[in-house]
């Protein structure tokens, strides 16, 4: 059933992920353009939005999107990596609704921006208040791989190294995106 | 016009009254220490500062409603004579004529029904 | 009298909003006393809840711990007829300008409860690099009694009422429950 | 005689922000943070003509109280205080949410005798939070006496549970890996009492409030959400269940113990709120009749694991998400750890949030009287929409 949202979109990665051990049965990896589309096949299958919030990493902030179902729960967290410089993302909030006081929440905590969000004003913080409270200092951030749990890829773009653990920490074992793709 | 006890009663009836009545209001005056300066001037808002004035135009139900009210409130006004002197009258005539001046009062309701004075609907289309 | 206490707090300007309290035109000692009894006697509270001591102020309305035995069970939700602002949780930045506009829109003589530590000094949301929250009640408003607690018990929030009836009248009006005479 | 000092542009950011898009002669009025119905420092922007709501904008932020930045300084064991105020209606759903997703992240198993002590706790502290709206609801619509019941019956479960868990609001009592307290003999005393004298009141409570044509009139037709409307903006709980969503966290990811026991999902159809106040009233009657039967099969044993993380445990790497059902809805903490003594970041989704997202669409229209009573009936606790 998700397999098939997963089909039609451009993912960079899927993964399946342990529920006993995650609480999430998928990762989903996907570029910026491609989120309003995933939403939009999301709300055909009629999931609901559980949140979005933002995990402020090396690489960016890794905007995430959680969905679930109410007949066949089946949590689904859609991650989309954005730029630190220009951290940009289109607004889902036309299509579910209640994503537009998430994102005016992410943008409180982390300053992303999401476009086309109807009333892009501060939700939780003072409005006079310009500090991003939740952005981590340069040194403070971790690389991506070392926070997500390992899960099983079943499909991921070549050029896609997210997941690999970065083969400058001696003690990891460099396994190469390759080698998982091939293997699934 | 000879002045009696009678009018010296209503005198000290009239301001016993205004004593009454004032007295408590001048005396807290008087004796409350008084809150001055800072916001107290303000329309009380669940502490948020009030926006524009309320003095914008109204749906005429408000007014229509408040029209009946006076129409009514007259109308028993009317009513009291009549009902003090209603067991000296014999036939039917009082009656009929007490009849038809509450009819009119009653059309008067028909009609703001038809308007559509009294329909409250829960949820309006916007 | 406590917050009117000019002796006590300094007359020219009781907030920041620029509020003063002035005394009295008539002052006699003796009638201001039976009037400070009256007023201790019929002390009515703002529903002012802002987090979880909210509950617990609600819990001392209720008939288990019947706050209205001591003459406090009318809970005015607007200021213009309270003369006890419980201040009953944490003051955030946000809501620091309407907790002093309340204040200053009460009629004198009026008195404040700082109920629970987020009240008194911003309790367990008080860490390095807080952003949101003033730390204290008594940044902006001056406050008569403090009860401790998070969140107090129904008969802490009594014994900060008991508290504010001494400081109006000079005397304890209940029995203490531990010695049981009157101090 | 007009009040100049009035007409020029006053109200603060949020007004003039909700003004821009207002029609000629509205009113613009703050349902605002110090208010009797709005439970706390919920404020709301209404555009009013005359009695009519034309738009309406809920402005959150009076207390947030920063959980999530304080994750980031707390290490895992310390931030447990922090879950009992996030949601003090029913804290232990959240103690369970954040314990559960931290044993899954460190793969931790609790003991039998500690997950039937969570389910009993947890349940009494749904009952407790349903009596609280219940009291509130009714004192909104302007009825004082039945708030007197319930926090009746509120002080005896408080009672019991402060033998469980030593404070009678904002619990913290579970640990990760168990809980901190054992069921004693006065407990199970207490709670034979209480279920049965609870069971008296209810039929009472039916005949006082629930068939009183005056409260019929008040909540019946009013507020109805459909369930796209539902979907859109991601409520659940009461107020999905009351809209004929059959979604129960317990029954469909069932955690813990939960699947032993014999129990029904209220659910009702017609979306209004008195479909939602029926819903939570039968809850009560649901978590009782679990309390009863998780008493009965309660295990010996110990109550926590041992070895059970210290101040000082640091979370393996990873992220973890545990969803509860709390009183308000899908309650569920998300921890990614970096394997440092402090988590990464910690995310709390609060169902109170998504229910209060609809607020907006549903009283566009109705009645200020009507949407008070549809604020009532999402049974909102303001910590938790603003964390």
């Amino acid at each position: 059933m998700m397999e098939t949202v997963f089909d039609q979109l451009s993912t960079q990665c899927v993964a399946k992920c342990d529920y006993a051990k995650t609480g999430l049965h998928w990762s989903v990896f996907l570029p910026a353009s491609e989120i309003v589309r995933a939403a939009k096949l999301l709300y055909k299958e009629e999931c609901f939005l559980e949140d979005i919030t933002a995990i402020d990493v090396k690489e960016g902030y890794l905007v995430v999107y959680r969905f679930n179902h109410m007949d066949r729960p089946c949590r689904v967290a859609l991650r989309v990596l954005v730029p630190h410089a220009a951290p940009k993302l289109p607004s889902i909030s036309h299509v579910f609704h209640g994503a537009e006081w998430h994102e005016r929440e992410t943008h409180d905590f982390y300053g992303i921006e999401f476009s086309d969000n109807p009333n892009l004003v501060p939700l939780l913080l003072p409005a006079d208040l310009d500090v991003h409270p939740l952005q981590k200092e340069e040194g403070a951030r971790a690389s991506l791989a070392d926070l997500l749990t390992p899960c099983e890829v079943l499909r991921a773009e070549p050029g896609f190294d997210l997941l690999t653990p970065k083969a400058e920490e001696e003690g990891k074992k460099a396994k190469t995106a390759g080698a998982e793709a091939t293997g699934a | 016009m000879v002045f009696n006890w009678l009018h010296l009663a209503i005198i000290l009836f009239l301001i016993v009254g205004i004593l009454f009545a004032a007295g408590p209001l001048i005396l807290a005056a008087l004796v409350s220490p008084r809150a001055r300066g800072g916001d107290i001037g303000m329309p009380y808002e669940c502490g948020m500062k009030p926006f524009g004035s309320s003095w914008t135009q109204f749906g005429v139900n408000y007014y229509v409603y408040a029209l009946i009210f006076l129409a009514f409130d007259v109308d028993v006004l009317y009513l009291f004579p009549v009902a003090v002197q209603y067991h000296l009258t014999e036939g039917w005539t009082a009656f009929v004529k007490v009849f038809i001046f509450l009819t009119f009062l009653g059309l008067s309701i028909v009609y703001f029904w038809a308007k559509g004075v009294f329909t409250w609907p829960h949820k309006i289309r916007l | 009298m406590a917050a009117q206490d000019s002796a006590v707090v300094k007359p020219e300007c009781l907030t920041a909003g620029g509020a003063r309290i002035d005394p009295p035109i008539i002052k006699v000692e003796a009638v201001q006393n039976i009037l400070d009894v009256c007023r201790a006697m019929s002390l009515w509270p703002m529903t002012f809840g802002l987090a979880c001591c909210a509950i617990e102020m609600m819990a001392v309305g209720m008939a288990r711990f019947d706050i209205s035995r001591f003459g406090a069970e009318v809970f005015r939700p607007s200021p213009r007829q309270s003369d006890l602002m419980i201040v009953a949780g944490t003051v955030t930045k946000k809501m620091a300008p309407a907790v002093v506009r309340l204040y200053e829109q009460m009629p004198a003589p009026k008195y404040v409860m700082a109920l629970g530590n987020c009240a008194i000094s911003g309790g367990p949301f008080r860490f390095k690099g807080q952003y949101g929250i003033v730390e204290g009640v008594d940044n902006l408003i001056p406050v008569d009694v403090y009860v401790p607690g998070c969140p107090p018990r129904p008969e802490g929030l009594l014994e900060g009422l008991f508290e504010i009836q001494k400081k109006m009248t000079g005397r304890r009006w209940w029995p203490n429950p531990v010695q049981g005479a009157v101090k | 005689m007009r009040n100049e000092k009035l007409d020029l542009v006053t109200g603060d950011f949020y007004t003039q922000n909700f003004q821009k898009g207002a029609r000629e002669n509205t009113l613009i009025l703050n349902l605002g943070p110090q208010h009797p119905s709005t439970h706390g420092v919920l404020r709301v922007l209404l555009e009013l003509d005359g009695e009519y709501v034309l738009r309406a904008e809920p402005v959150l932020g009076y207390l947030h109280r920063m959980h999530e930045k304080m994750a980031e300084v707390k290490t895992l064991v310390q931030y447990m205080p922090n879950m009992g105020r996030v949601d003090y209606g029913h804290p232990l759903a959240w103690n369970w949410a954040f314990a559960g997703a931290a044993e899954r992240l460190g793969g931790i198993e609790v003991p039998e005798r500690a997950e039937f002590i969570r389910v009993i706790s947890t349940e009494l502290n749904r009952i407790t939070s349903h009596l609280l709206w219940w009291g509130a609801y009714i004192l909104d619509l302007g009825a004082f006496t039945p708030i007197m019941y319930a926090f009746d019956d509120r002080e005896r479960l408080l009672d019991m549970l402060q033998i469980l868990t030593g404070s009678r609001l904002t619990y913290s009592s579970f640990r990760i890996g168990g809980v901190c307290a054992d069921i004693n003999d006065k407990f199970i005393e207490l709670c034979k009492d209480f279920i049965p004298y609870m069971r008296s009141r209810l039929p009472m409570y039916k005949a006082l409030v629930t068939d009183n044509i005056i409260l019929r009139k008040r909540v019946e037709e009013i507020g109805v959400f459909d369930q796209d409307m539902i979907r859109r903006y991601g409520a659940t709980g009461p107020v999905a269940r009351g809209s004929g969503i059959d979604y129960d966290v317990r029954r469909a990811e069932p955690y813990s113990v939960y699947d032993r026991f014999d129990w029904q999902v209220p659910v009702y159809q017609k979306g209004d709120a008195m479909a939602r106040y029926l819903v939570r009233l039968d809850e009560i009657e649901q978590s009782m009749r679990i309390v009863e039967q998780a008493l009965a099969q309660l295990p010996e044993g110990k109550i926590i694991v041992d070895k059970a993380p210290k101040y000082t445990w640091k979370a393996p790497k990873g992220e973890a998400c545990f969803p509860v059902e709390g009183g308000r809805g899908l309650i569920a903490v998300h921890v990614i750890s970096d394997g440092g003594k402090t988590p990464y970041k910690i995310k709390l989704r609060a169902p109170g949030f998504s229910n209060l997202s609809l607020f907006a669409e549903a009283s566009r229209g109705t009645l200020l009287a009507d949407s008070v009573a549809i604020l009532g009936s999402l049974d909102l606790i303001i910590p938790e929409i603003d964390r």
